[in-house]
């Protein structure tokens, strides 16, 4: 039988090492899977790559995990945010490395990570000062990069629906990273408001298939980062 | 420099600009002033909206307690759908927007020059947390891009320039600006006038523009 | 209003000019859309380039579409059938010419094409005859071949509902090739069992956003291929 | 040659392979004898079965009228859905497969080399209409591929060999071989038999394989 629930965040999260690549889901605190995240604060790992698109808000979430000093790199599209001066303290302190890429040619490496593809070209960024260090080359006329796939030891991601074998739904605009993540990540984890068991979810709509997806922990009423921040909450 | 002239406030300038988008297009509008495009669009078109964290077809702002933090747009507002709207993930979305799928892209500046490189991204201060987003991927993949900016700086200095000293966003991605001045079309001659409000000349425009200026508006 | 509806198969491909590049969705029979087909070996068009992952069964549908010699040249994966000679008669006389891809680096193609990604690497095929004229080059020490985007002047497609904007649900495996064909086609016409209004599509289930449809054809009770060869059925 | 020797049928040979699947697996089926394995899971195990065409958690054949001509497997026959199913378009199919994610593929073979060289999409004859479908796809991002074939052609002509005549699929992407005779390993040292049928001695295989072959049965 096929059954990828663990008992807790903790329990599926246990495995990740220091110096592990983590790929985490969210645009903004939408989809972002904070339990997982705290989770890993509790564990402890040390010099992590983290792949996500923003840097988190407040003291909760990602930006705790930052604070925590378990973040020694960061792989972002936008790592700035109103509301919390985590990150920028440490960029600034030289404690944090951080390699920005453009959101849709973060999206696509990730995708390419986890559909095998060990690079692509794209016009993106071309002519601009994120081309530093990249391969140009000329297709139709238009000037491209030669970007790199991006796999990760662990993706961590958030549902709204798991069944148990793993296969997903999400809500709304949370789906965002976490399709393309569930399959770059050598070890996906994902936390469920929700999880039935096999024959629950439609499959014609199924998002992730559970062929991505390793470990399922039930989280029924994930905390809004939103709402955490509004009330200055700080985690641990 | 000319005296002193009154323009277009930013919602002006957002209505000045939705007039102009086509009914049945397909739109991502940047954060800021070019989001207050979705306040104008004329009753009579449909134009669906695109918010490159997933969506097409969002809505107005919710009623207040009628949000869900997890429906958002790319300034992390929460946000609605309307009939005909579709999720979907993010290697999808930049697949719209890279494959040319977008009719339009519309975005605020720090600089544009009479080439059409677009600088939007980084003052390239010292210090400063650069950040980038979606910005690259829009410019270089949706059919056409509009600019929506004040003419000048708060401190009097023009945006509309000769070549950006900003770091750029894309090269020669412009096609169209909307200030509070001016309608101007970047073209292979350069910036061209082909639109005033009221009370603005061309003059007013020319002295606060830092690039040669055509006048193109039809006779 | 965006209403993208037409009132036949035949209003929907009557833009397709000789010479162009149609790409045309099914694996087997399962998706393939036959009326669309059928319309446009009516409508005559010839010296076509077709994308298509076979070439067709019987003498209906696509191989007829071949048989009438309107097709030049095919990039296809599998152009074998147990039931049609159509294909292999053409290809022997040396009146069809065939691009061999294989199925993944097809579909990657395209989806590659319709994603503005104008070239990738993959492993696939790399060491086999297929790799003849391609550009080799090796990541993390694995050899890879240098495949270009695909994109068509048209797509053809079918699905089981379409909105008014173009917004698709496909049915059970008939969704194969569809998707990615609707991003890459410069014009895409889908045939649907059934139309409806916008609003009527749950949003998260939608495979297919309607900004990668132009037209939108109701054809409410389709053909099966498999059934018009096994009572011998030709075209027209 | 050694004298006549009775192997195993095809149907014995695809439930001999069965038995060594893993529970939880995620499998992709070739075309032919590879698909009998469907017929041998047993009753203890969860295998997910994999159709390239959109399909994962793949089901027996429908019972007779109850079919969907749009709900077929890669062999273009009819099939069913577990519960847990999903389904997908080509894209993301092989983005499965070649992503690494399948933990098995079962092919047929025309040949196989004992460097791992597996050859089955053509052969290579004059006016022969080639079709090579997901083979190549499977073979290069599969973690392991097994090959379920007869030992020898039907004019028995050994198909285990040192190097392949026939063009490749795929070079040095097999791990494993069950035929009629036996179940051979392709290790770094080559072909490898590891277990034999009842009735079916080391040299009656060595004798059919047109390539050293090494005894590695458990003592």
């Amino acid at each position: 039988m096929i059954d990828k629930r663990v008992g807790s965040p903790r329990e599926a999260v246990a495995g990740i090492g220091d110096g592990d690549t983590v790929m985490i889901g969210g645009f903004g605190e939408a989809g972002s899977p904070i339990e997982l995240i705290h989770a890993l604060i509790d564990h402890g790992a040390g010099g992590l790559t983290v792949v996500s698109n923003n840097s988190g808000s407040g003291e909760v979430g990602l930006a705790a995990l930052i604070r925590a000093g378990q973040v020694e790199k960061i792989v972002c599209s936008f790592p700035r945010s109103a509301n919390s001066m985590v990150f920028p303290d440490l960029y600034h302190a030289g404690r944090i490395e951080l390699e920005l890429v453009p959101q849709g040619t973060l999206a696509e490496r990730i995708r390419a990570g986890g559909a095998g593809i060990p690079a692509f070209y794209t016009p993106t960024a071309a002519g601009t000062d994120l081309e530093a260090g990249k391969e140009r080359r000329e297709f139709d006329g238009r000037m491209c990069l030669l970007e790199r796939g991006l796999v990760a030891d662990w993706a961590l991601i958030k549902a709204r629906v798991a069944d148990w074998q793993g296969n997903l739904v999400y809500n709304k605009t949370a789906r965002n990273f976490s399709p393309v993540m569930a399959m770059a990540g050598r070890t996906t984890v994902v936390q469920a408001s929700s999880v039935i068991e096999p024959g629950g979810l439609d499959p014609e709509a199924v998002i992730t298939p559970g062929i991505f997806v390793d470990h399922v922990v039930h989280v029924p009423k994930p905390h809004h980062e939103s709402e955490l921040v509004a009330r200055g909450a700080r985690y641990p | 420099m000319s005296g002193a002239v009154t323009g277009l406030t930013k919602h002006q300038i957002a209505r000045r600009a939705a007039r102009d988008i086509p009914d049945g297009s397909y739109v991502n509008l940047g954060i800021g002033m070019p989001e207050l495009i979705a306040l104008f669009i004329p009753d009579d078109r449909e134009i669906v909206l695109h918010i490159e964290n997933g969506l097409l077809g969002m809505g107005p702002s919710p009623e207040p307690g009628e949000g869900d933090p997890e429906l958002i747009n790319a300034g992390k507002k929460q946000v609605t759908t309307r009939p005909g709207a579709a999720y979907f993930h993010q290697a999808d979305s930049f697949a719209m927007i890279r494959g040319g799928h977008l009719d339009l892209s519309v975005l605020g500046a720090l600089e544009v020059a009479a080439n059409g490189d677009l600088a939007n991204w980084s003052t390239g201060r010292e210090g400063a947390i650069p950040a980038v987003g979606g910005a690259m991927d829009l410019v270089s993949g949706v059919k056409a891009v509009y600019v929506l900016t004040r003419h000048c700086t708060r401190q009097g200095t023009p945006k509309l320039v000769e070549r950006c000293s900003y770091p750029l966003t894309g090269p020669g991605v412009v096609d169209r600006i909307y200030t509070d001045l001016a309608v101007i079309d970047v073209t292979a001659n350069g910036f061209e006038v082909v639109d005033l409000p009221p009370g603005v000349g061309f003059d007013d425009v020319a002295a606060r523009t830092a690039a040669p200026l055509r006048d193109a508006r039809p006779a």
